[in-house]
């Protein structure tokens, strides 16, 4: 008993450290593209290559003064970066990063998990219900800021990503219906014996990918924060740390929801013809854990690509396209899987 | 029937009084005798000891991480919900409710009740309070409306939610069943049929122990079986449980009408909200 | 081809279904389907006429079938059917090609069409069923498209009151027919109304059930074809669209009362008081309603009249059934009503193009000398007139002969079995008959000489005679004063051709067709007959002698404009005035059967407002008192007060629950 | 815990928090006066009951209570769109979110039962320059969209 919460406590460390750590780098591949995109060479003053430029940034962040004006509503002013972090954090508790169940390397009599919490059986549910949280970070903000900017920014978020959850989830549950089951390693064991679920479901895909960035208030629909229209958006009146974990809060997102993508759409740790979910010992453990990370990685950079190449697109436009294009086209999705599931099967 | 033991019944006497001064100390009120955030803090924690109270008329589960966590639930719940009531600000009222949300959800999971738990935060926590939180700063960005400093009369109203909350323990702990399954005894065997018919008991019996698989709708599926501890007791253990599946199963089979009437109730209020909400044009309302 | 009489009045029924449907779609075409469906009814009824070797039964389907009352569905062919069936469904072709030009531009075109159909299929079904029920149920599709077809301008609030007026009018009448039914219905031992049944078991019916079961079903008959008492409604129906008055008031509903009697005849056979009723009834309407059209003003009026005159004739030749007649008067009757459905629909349908051209100004003051504009409505108009003067060679004339040969047969047969009282009555009904004859030659002429003769004189808005101004402004209708088309006149030429040949083909003196027919109805083998019935010399002449001193009297008078009507009608001043009130019946009618019934509602009225209702609101003071006393301070409005109530009351039901 | 018994004090313990849920939010919905928090008063009553109907539900071994609970949910959904409709059509009428104003359902001649308004808490706002944000429209109207829209209205 004893020893499975000090493993987990481990795991949830080991997690929480490395992803920190992962989104001080993440700024700087950022940065690079965005240097790459518009021809330029980017960060390569502190150290080589720039590789210490997210270390010192980090102390900037933490050196910096920080500001709370008075006329905020201050209780929910320092509330809001908080639960933006946290929220985006404790999504990670049911995030299979290898392998998970019977076959894992075997350590003190019990095979590891690669996962927090494993044996939840509705894992996806369990991500959408906490990332239907991350709103209230960005509305508080907004609220408690008491400035026109950041209130417009929090409205306009706050409704954004209601609206995009909708498709969000709908788009999810062709996958559901595929594989039975909403738990994420069910999907991923699904995936490596049957094909990748990009290829039988193309369009949810598509819907997922769309609304993903969309939730994670990343170009082209980063309304909430659009610096020409609002400013800074719901986070103008931030200094310092609380600035900076907003920051970290939407790399964390990012994190996040390309391993949702990678592991609903390109298999998790599958790699075709090499892995299956009955090997066991650490060699194939780590290869797959090295496959995942792999994929997510070539995502995020995906991500940051699509930021210098697309434009933002306009309020209503947005909004237009969440119900108007994106909820029908998952719906229709979810209908069509449904009946040729039915057709299939009996 | 009226079988409950005076302990309980002065525990219970004891919570409904204290919750009742406390949750009446913090309702927004006229004050003169002391600083409004001083009275705030003793109904806080009044309301705090009436929770405590409270965990220990009803008892709480026996694994020690699940008592933890339900105690926390619980508190926190009960707390929260006596802050949302009170709270000046409607924003902040809305918060705490997300508080109870959330807390209700944890409930909700100790219960076994995953899918419901993650439903019920991505419906109410995720959709339902944010669009309260939407429409209170839309229509009023500061709680200091004259309204929300005072309450309507918060001594009748506090009177009779506690007298109410009282009623109800009362009829809880005195249920029939508490004494006969608190007692362990078969003493009072004729009162369990009031819990779960004898019939269902057999049918219950016989599926879990010989066949454990049945068919809904030419689907196999295997039987919940929690039942009281009693009969659980009797039972192989061993069985999973399904969980998603056999609540999809219930959902759609005993209870198609109800969900397909739900449905209807979901497009009837989609309909009438994009009907109430949109501005008439060139009509009296902005 | 018998076998397929039962698409006669399916395709005018499927017709009007798809002009019902699709008429908007259709547009100016929506006649198309009527008048397709109809003249194909028609092609099939001269089939139906050409090959009816023997009466035939069709069973369609079960109608009714509850306990031991078992109404099928169910056509038949006979004599009186096949005759029936191609003049029906011709006229109904010919006016429908006329409305098609007529109702042109008319905002219910495909309303018209579509209800047009639906009563050439309630009318068709009319006479093919073999059943009394079903028959009654048609006779009610016929009602109603009448009801439908007179309210047509609804918007316009005389015709809304006309179309009630025939309604309820009718409605007396067909009272008598359903309780006829019922009472049949009791009398026949198996309940089975069908005809030959009823006709087969006569024997077992008592002489006075027949007499009253014939009574009632006459009562019936004079409402439908507008026989005093019952015929008020028919004048006022002319405020629907002129070949409505053509089609239905004129040529075929409202012949189809004389056709119940006649097809009952063998019913009423043998009982003696029935056959001088129905004599009397239509002596008397023949001679009122002439007597009222002397007068009349109004072209439509005229002609209504001169039908409701003339259906007083159809009866008359009925109701001379008495003895070894009897087959003879039906004949004689059917005949008259077969050729008057000739030439009256061809002089509604010559009206109806004058009014086209007038701009549907209808008042003979404001029109005249209209020969030259107009000269095929003209000529047809003159062929039509001289048909219903009774002028040799036209068909009139030989059915006219008919009937009152029918008349003198009668009162010759009673005289020899011995009735004085009967002869009697029968000899002078003769004379009324040769009388109401000239009238109708005068008035008939009169309206012709008035409207076609004369100073040519077109009707326009400063005319002092147009005080009720009708609301048609003709400023730019093309048709003003001129010929109507090609597709109106074409129908009144061919129906001008008919009704001078209709009567010589058909007629007994000639081929015998007509009888010929008619005698291969069900039931009528049962009936007594004479010998071969010779041309009548003595009633030819004298019948035609009438016609030409009426038209004499006409061309006198009205050919060129002349003071003499105006000297006679001062002369002649209560005579005038009662002829041009029309006897005062409508406000008899008013004064005898409306008041009363109005004042008896006011009786009621003042009952349930201060009566019962007075009552109510007495008890309903004790809980208003109790309200506004004890209940209403709860009323606070507030919701919260509200919602307190409820949770207090959920605490009275657990500490219920507790303590029991 | 959602593998191990379920017993009749747990039972209690549920139904237990449920009744204080369900009694907190009555409280609520009697004595406050802002109509949007009455309503998350009564949505704390379904919460309540959602917790009675779970606690049962898992009692008895069967789906019932869940599904209960879901088509509750689905109501409270509902209800909330409906509601918060109603309550922005309100508010752009009397531009005020107090129930009390809302009393035209009462009887005539009664008097009103809400206490005058001069006894409020004080407000304590805090110090210094305070700057809410009032929406009011920042810059034109792109042209674009009042076109489109002009052709939309015809």
């Amino acid at each position: 008993m004893l020893l499975e919460i000090l493993g987990l406590l481990i795991k949830i460390s080991l997690v929480v450290g490395i992803t920190q750590g992962a989104v001080a780098y993440l700024i700087l591949v950022e940065r690079k593209i965005a240097a790459f995109a518009q021809d330029r060479v980017g960060p390569n003053r502190v150290g080589p290559l720039g590789l210490l430029q997210p270390i010192v940034d980090g102390v900037k962040m933490f050196l910096k003064e920080d500001v709370t004006p008075n006329y905020v509503n201050k209780p929910i002013f320092i509330l809001a970066p908080f639960l933006t972090i946290v929220t985006a954090m404790i999504g990670f508790a049911v995030v299979p990063f290898g392998p998970v169940g019977p076959n894992g390397p075997v350590l003190m009599d019990g095979p590891i998990q690669f996962q927090i919490a494993p044996g939840i059986d509705i894992g996806i549910l369990y991500i959408f219900a906490v990332g239907s949280l991350a709103v209230y970070g960005i509305i508080l903000a907004g609220y408690a800021s008491n400035n026109k900017y950041s209130f417009l920014g929090g409205i306009r978020s706050s409704a954004q990503l209601i609206s995009y959850e909708i498709p969000m989830g709908m788009s999810i549950l062709g996958m559901v219906l595929l594989v039975g089951s909403l738990d994420l390693n069910s999907i991923i064991e699904w995936q490596s014996k049957h094909v990748w679920g990009i290829l039988v479901q193309p369009l949810g895909f598509f819907i997922f990918l769309i609304c993903a960035f969309a939730e994670t208030n990343r170009l082209p629909f980063d309304l909430p924060e659009s610096e020409q229209e609002l400013v800074g958006g719901f986070h103008t009146e931030y200094s310092s740390m609380k600035f900076g974990m907003f920051f970290l809060g939407e790399y964390l997102h990012v994190i996040t929801v390309s391993y949702l993508v990678v592991i609903l759409f390109f298999g998790g740790w599958d790699i075709p013809f090499v892995t299956d979910s009955a090997q066991t010992g650490w060699i194939f453990a780590m290869i797959k854990v090295a496959a995942m990370l792999g994929k997510v990685l070539l995502m995020i950079v995906f991500v940051m690509w699509i930021r210098w190449t697309l434009p933002r697109f306009r309020y209503d436009r947005l909004m237009e396209l969440a119900w108007k294009r994106m909820i029908p086209l998952a719906i229709a999705n979810m209908v069509v899987t449904a009946t040729v599931l039915q057709l299939v099967r009996g | 029937m009226f079988e409950i033991q005076p302990l309980q019944l002065i525990q219970c006497l004891i919570a409904c009084l204290s919750g009742g001064v406390g949750t009446y100390l913090m309702m927004p009120h006229r004050r003169q005798f002391a600083k409004p955030g001083l009275v705030f803090a003793i109904g806080l924690g009044l309301i705090l000891f009436a929770a405590g109270q409270l965990m220990m008329l009803g008892g709480s589960p026996t694994p020690i991480v699940s008592k933890v966590f339900f105690n926390i639930f619980a508190i926190a719940s009960v707390v929260a919900s006596a802050l949302m009531i009170t709270a000046r600000d409607p924003v902040h009222s809305a918060l705490w409710f997300a508080v109870v949300v959330l807390s209700t959800s944890g409930l909700f999971l100790l219960a076994g009740a995953g899918f419901l738990a993650a439903g019920t935060v991505i419906v109410y926590a995720g959709a339902i309070i944010v669009t309260f939180l939407f429409v209170i700063m839309l229509a009023q960005s500061e709680g200091k409306a004259v309204y929300d400093r005072l309450a309507r009369q918060p001594a009748q109203a506090t009177v009779t939610g506690f007298i109410l909350i009282w009623c109800l323990l009362i009829v809880i702990l005195s249920n029939p069943g508490n004494t006969y399954f608190q007692s362990g005894s078969n003493s009072s065997a004729s009162l369990a049929p009031r819990l779960i018919p004898a019939k269902d008991l057999v049918n219950y019996k016989r599926l879990t122990a010989t066949n454990p698989t049945y068919m809904v709708m030419g689907k196999t599926l295997t039987p919940e079986i929690t039942l009281p501890d009693t009969i659980q007791a009797t039972l192989p253990a061993g069985i999973p449980q399904p969980h998603v599946a056999g609540l999809g199963a219930a959902m759609y089979t005993t209870h198609l009408i109800s969900s397909e009437l739900v449905g209807a109730i979901l497009f009837v209020a989609l309909a009438g909200a994009v009907v109430i909400a949109t501005p008439r044009v060139g009509g009296e309302s902005s | 081809m018998t076998h397929s009489a039962w698409l006669v009045p399916t395709l005018p029924l499927i017709a009007s279904l798809v002009t019902a449907l699709f008429g908007r779609r259709l547009g100016e075409k929506a006649h198309w389907p009527i008048v397709i469906g109809i003249g194909s009814a028609f092609l099939v009824s001269l089939g139906v006429l050409f090959g009816l070797d023997h009466p035939e039964k069709i069973h369609l389907a079960e109608w009714i079938h509850v306990g031991s009352l078992n109404v099928p569905l169910e056509f038949r062919v006979d004599g009186l059917t096949a005759m029936m069936l191609p003049m029906v469904t011709f006229i109904a072709t010919l006016v429908a090609l006329f409305a098609a030009g007529y109702m042109a531009g008319d905002p219910g075109y495909t309303r018209f069409f579509s209800v047009v159909g639906l009563f050439v299929f309630s009318m068709t079904g009319l006479v093919l069923s073999n059943n009394y029920i079903l028959t009654y149920g048609f006779w009610e599709c016929v009602g109603a498209c009448s009801y439908l077809l007179i309210g047509f301008w609804h918007e316009k609030p005389s015709a809304a009151a006309a179309a009630k007026k025939a309604f309820l009018v009718n409605r007396v009448g067909d009272l008598g027919f359903a309780v006829g039914l019922f009472w049949l219905w009791t009398v026949i031992p198996d309940h089975n109304l069908a005809y030959e049944n009823v006709f087969g078991m006569l024997s077992q019916i008592s002489e006075i059930d027949r007499l009253g079961i014939g009574l009632l079903f006459f009562w019936a008959a004079t409402a439908k074809s507008a026989q005093v008492p019952l015929y008020v409604w028919l004048p006022d129906a002319m405020e629907g669209p002129t070949p409505v008055s053509a089609l239905i008031h004129a040529a075929t509903m409202v012949t189809a009362g004389v056709y119940l009697i006649a097809r009952s005849t063998p019913l009423l056979v043998g009982i003696d008081t029935m056959a001088p009723i129905v004599a009397t009834i239509g002596c008397l309407t023949a001679l009122m309603a002439g007597f009222y059209a002397l007068t009349q003003t109004d072209l439509k009026r005229v002609l209504a009249y001169s039908t409701i005159s003339q259906i007083g004739f159809m009866f008359m030749g009925i109701g001379s059934g008495v003895g070894s007649v009897v087959q003879f008067a039906v004949v004689a009757g059917m005949f008259h009503l077969f050729t008057h459905a000739f030439f009256k629909a061809l002089l509604f349908l010559g009206s109806g193009s004058v009014m086209h051209a007038m701009g549907h100004v209808i008042d003979m003051r404001r029109f005249s000398g209209l020969r030259h504009r107009m000269p095929i409505t003209c000529w047809t108009f003159l062929v039509g007139s001289l048909a219903l003067a009774g002028l040799p060679p036209l068909s009139g004339f030989w059915s006219k002969d008919e009937v009152l040969a029918a008349l003198s047969q009668a009162s010759h047969v009673s005289e020899h079995n011995g009735n004085h009282g009967v002869a009697t009555l029968y000899s002078m009904i003769y004379w009324a008959a040769l009388f109401t004859a000239g009238m109708t030659a005068f008035y008939t002429f009169r309206a012709f000489f008035k409207t076609f003769f004369g100073p040519e004189k077109l009707p326009s808005p400063n005319d002092p005679e147009a005080a009720h101004d009708d609301h048609h402004h003709h400023g730019d209708d093309p048709y003003f004063g001129k010929e109507s088309p090609y597709v109106m006149t074409l129908p009144l030429q061919i129906l001008a051709v008919c009704a001078v040949f209709v009567g010589m083909v058909f007629a007994e003196p000639t081929t015998g067709w007509f009888a010929h027919l008619v005698e291969h109805s069900i039931g009528f083998e049962q009936l007594p007959h004479a010998e071969a019935h010779g041309f009548d010399w003595v009633t030819a002449v004298l019948g035609t002698t009438s016609g030409l001193i009426g038209l004499g009297l006409a061309y006198v008078m009205y050919a060129k404009p002349s003071e003499l009507p105006a000297k006679i009608a001062k002369t002649l001043k209560p005579l005038y005035d009662a002829s041009l009130n029309k006897l005062w019946v409508d406000q008899i009618y008013y004064a005898v059967f409306v008041a009363p019934l109005l004042a008896l509602a006011q009786v009621c009225r003042y009952f349930d407002t201060y009566g019962v209702d007075g009552l109510v609101r007495t008890v309903s003071l004790v809980p208003r008192n109790i309200a506004t006393g004890l209940l209403q301070r709860f009323q606070n409005g507030v919701i919260q007060a509200y919602a307190g109530v409820a949770a207090l009351v959920v605490v009275g039901l657990l500490v219920i629950l507790v303590l029991t | 815990m959602p593998n191990s018994i379920f017993t009749s004090a747990d039972l209690t313990a549920y139904l237990a928090i449920g009744a204080v849920l369900f009694g907190l939010g009555t409280i609520g919905f009697l004595s406050r006066r802002n109509l949007i928090v009455m309503f998350l008063s009564a949505e704390l009553m379904l919460q309540g009951v959602g917790l009675t109907l779970v606690g049962f539900g898992r009692y008895h071994g069967n789906w019932n209570g869940q599904i209960l609970m879901i088509i509750i949910l689905t109501v409270a959904a509902c209800e909330a769109a409906v509601s918060l409709a109603l309550v922005v059509q309100l508010f752009n009428r009397s531009k005020s979110l107090d129930v009390t104003i809302w009393r035209d359902i009462r009887e005539a001649g009664l008097p009103a039962l809400v206490e005058l308004d001069q006894d409020v808490e004080p407000f304590l706002a805090a110090p210094g320059s305070e700057s809410y944000p009032h929406l009011s429209p920042s810059g034109r109207e792109p042209e674009v969209s009042v076109v489109a829209s002009g052709q939309r209205a015809n």
